[in-house]
């Protein structure tokens, strides 16, 4: 089973409407070449679930610049005035998420867990439309899992199995999010043989990664 | 007081809240600052909401690793001993009490410990990042700020913004005053030499409890 | 026929099931025989619940590494291209329905796809494992076991002991028949070429019913 | 902080009646060092949280057969015949809980999460006791976090500042426990300098970490 694949192959899995999860922390460890194929393709009315929106020439937040997202699930926008810009106008849905909240609700949909209790919230708007519980006196946020159509994660050095080590910090939401979506593409900085990276450096196991696409930067 | 040196004064006053060998998370903007003034006795462990435990100082330009930055997306060192690790790692860290003290800016604080953080609504829409699951799960919580904005009190009877958390923070620095949230409500516990207590009831809208022990802030 | 044969029998024709690519968790006991007859043409990937993926064979005498065993506390050894991980991401592999298909032993299924396998109250309680998280987190469940235990049916129109799982089962296969679970009940599938349909009915106390496309199985 | 101490020191942190979690599968990856410690200062009415209960001479075993354990929560206890004797005569309670539940429990404990839901134990005996808790159609059981007075960890490498790396199989529920005690132990096979650990090889950060044993084998 050979996961080595042209760009152009790897996206013709990604197509108008999709949900899609982007690794990546204000770019640092979003795979920028999957985000050029996207805008050359044009590939439109995205969901687009990612830490952030990147910056405006960076990141996630290209695509949000080029008008390819109809609604973003982030932590975070601050960084790309154009996400501010497109929700106040109407043109994007933009959905907040506490990180840690984000973080773990991706980790549910990738772990099979049907949702988790947080105190993160508690108190503010992000309780709106969802279920409390309560243990032992306290009070917390029922939080559902997310899933996605395809993630797109960014590979520091994977193997030909797809076994992936993320170099420093640009792990953050690369391994959740090529758990918990149908299909997983990784851009790759360096590819290597099978045994090149040994088994317990492997960030993420092959067994979550579908595609590989070599010229990552 | 110009804004640089209000800042750096709260930075200063900031760092010596923190205890050796405690795990800090500092948020982007002045509470970054409070770095610089963590004295050589103390050594604390600052952990980065985007991966990792062992923050170290911003590099000499030419020598920064592009995939080593700081959650503002800027470039830095970790320190001999750091460890690196995914984002659910990260706040579980936070979300399960191990990191001791928060450090964090605000927009505006209330006498229940209430914060307001990460938006004014129809104007400025960052979103919460990992304030909120910071200052849910932080032992401590501090606020940094300059004490009103613009002549306007951030120290408030009630906040009027969407809450980042509700009854979380423990204790507000100011570069007027050192102010603790206790059950009975704001507590005065430390005057800077350059103010008085009327001055900073005047600028602070919330009831504030005069302590039995103020004491002068040191700047 | 003896144990062994019946077994060998049993590992033989599961290991049919199993498809190129397929990640798999095999059972301790029979279920682990399955790899000794997986074609050379199927590369299947095998769990290790205890915190790997790419099981490989029984290291030679004076070969074993003594921190690389499966999840019977057995050494083995890894292929290259192995990744070792915690407990809870490989539950997150397991639950999260990323194992294809799951082989494991069992005392009792049923009509329902009713699995009994962890324990006999009062006499042997081993207690469940993984097994619990692997049949409800796979994405297919086989049943490998003998048809009878003494000339007792353990395929029951219900099961007696307590359940470790409700209706996750998909597929029996013992020395005697190939069996589906339906929505409809259990239809037979593939017969051993050494029985015949009496035979099977008179050793299954489950109601059977007859595929139309029921096959002689490849023994 | 000098985090490396003598097991004199280490065992003052283990008294009667605790609860304690201890890391291994079947053995591996068991601090045994710990254990004959335990076992010669004869703390008892002990708690244990363990993946099993070992084998009569090895791993958390030895302590049921020197009838140390009071209770015990384990996933499985079939390789130690003296787990089911004691508890068929009335002498240890034995809580017998699925292994990814039970994972999941302490990460949930370690990492803050006031709860999570399941599908495993649906329609079992696991269900008693517990909430249903009802999402889109689909019934859960939730099941709550664990926590542990101390916590015994198995360290392959350490270094001073307690960031461990684990060998192989020796890492199952060790990274999980380090999260989820009061009080963390770590029992060393090898302790290296500051910095002689990768800061991406690190598998237990050393904040959680309190103390380090040596002469772990």
């Amino acid at each position: 089973m050979n996961k080595i694949k042209t760009i152009d192959q790897a996206m013709e899995y990604i197509r108008d409407g999709m949900t899609v999860m982007i690794g990546g922390f204000m770019g640092i460890g979003t795979p920028e070449l999957l985000i050029d194929a996207m805008i050359e393709k044009g590939v439109k009315d995205l969901t687009i679930i990612a830490n952030d929106s990147g910056l405006p020439d960076r990141g996630v937040g290209r695509l949000i610049v080029n008008k390819q997202v109809k609604r973003i699930i982030a932590s975070h926008i601050g960084l790309n005035p154009e996400t501010g810009r497109q929700m106040n106008s109407g043109e994007l849905i933009v959905d907040l998420v506490p990180q840690g909240t984000l973080a773990e609700q991706i980790r549910a949909g990738g772990a099979g867990i049907g949702g988790f209790l947080t105190e993160t919230g508690i108190g503010t708007e992000i309780e709106e439309g969802k279920q409390k519980i309560q243990v032992n006196d306290k009070i917390y946020l029922l939080e559902l899992p997310m899933k996605a159509d395809v993630a797109l994660i960014r590979a520091s050095v994977i193997d030909k199995l797809g076994n992936v080590y993320y170099r420093g910090a640009t792990r953050n939401f690369n391994p959740l999010i090529a758990t918990a979506a149908d299909i997983v593409i990784a851009a790759a900085e360096q590819v290597v043989e099978v045994g090149g990276i040994d088994p317990s450096d492997v960030m993420t196991p092959g067994i979550f990664v579908d595609m590989i696409v070599e010229g990552e930067k | 007081m110009d804004d640089t040196t209000a800042k750096q004064r709260i930075a200063k006053r900031a760092a010596r809240e923190l205890n050796d060998g405690d795990v800090v998370n500092l948020g982007i903007g002045l509470p970054t600052m409070v770095a610089n003034y963590i004295p050589d006795d103390v050594h604390v462990i600052l952990q980065s909401e985007n991966g990792f435990v062992g923050l170290g100082p911003v590099p000499e330009p030419g020598c920064e690793d592009k995939d080593i930055v700081n959650a503002g997306g800027k470039c830095v060192t970790v320190k001999q001993g750091a460890a690196f690790f995914d984002s659910s790692v990260s706040f579980g860290i936070i979300r399960g009490g191990h990191v001791d003290t928060t450090i964090l800016g605000a927009l505006e604080v209330d006498e229940k410990g209430n914060l307001a953080s990460h938006m004014v609504p129809g104007k400025m829409v960052p979103g919460m990042g990992g304030a909120m699951d910071l200052v849910s799960g932080a032992k401590k919580v501090i606020i940094t700020m300059t004490h009103t904005s613009k002549g306007a009190p951030k120290i408030l009877k009630k906040c009027t913004l969407p809450l980042t958390a509700a009854g979380q923070v423990n204790l507000i620095i100011t570069e007027l005053a050192v102010i603790e949230v206790t059950k009975d409500g704001l507590a005065l516990k430390e005057i800077a030499p350059d103010t008085t207590i009327a001055d900073i009831l005047k600028s602070t809208d919330a009831d504030v409890i005069i302590s039995e022990e103020l004491k002068v802030m040191e700047v």
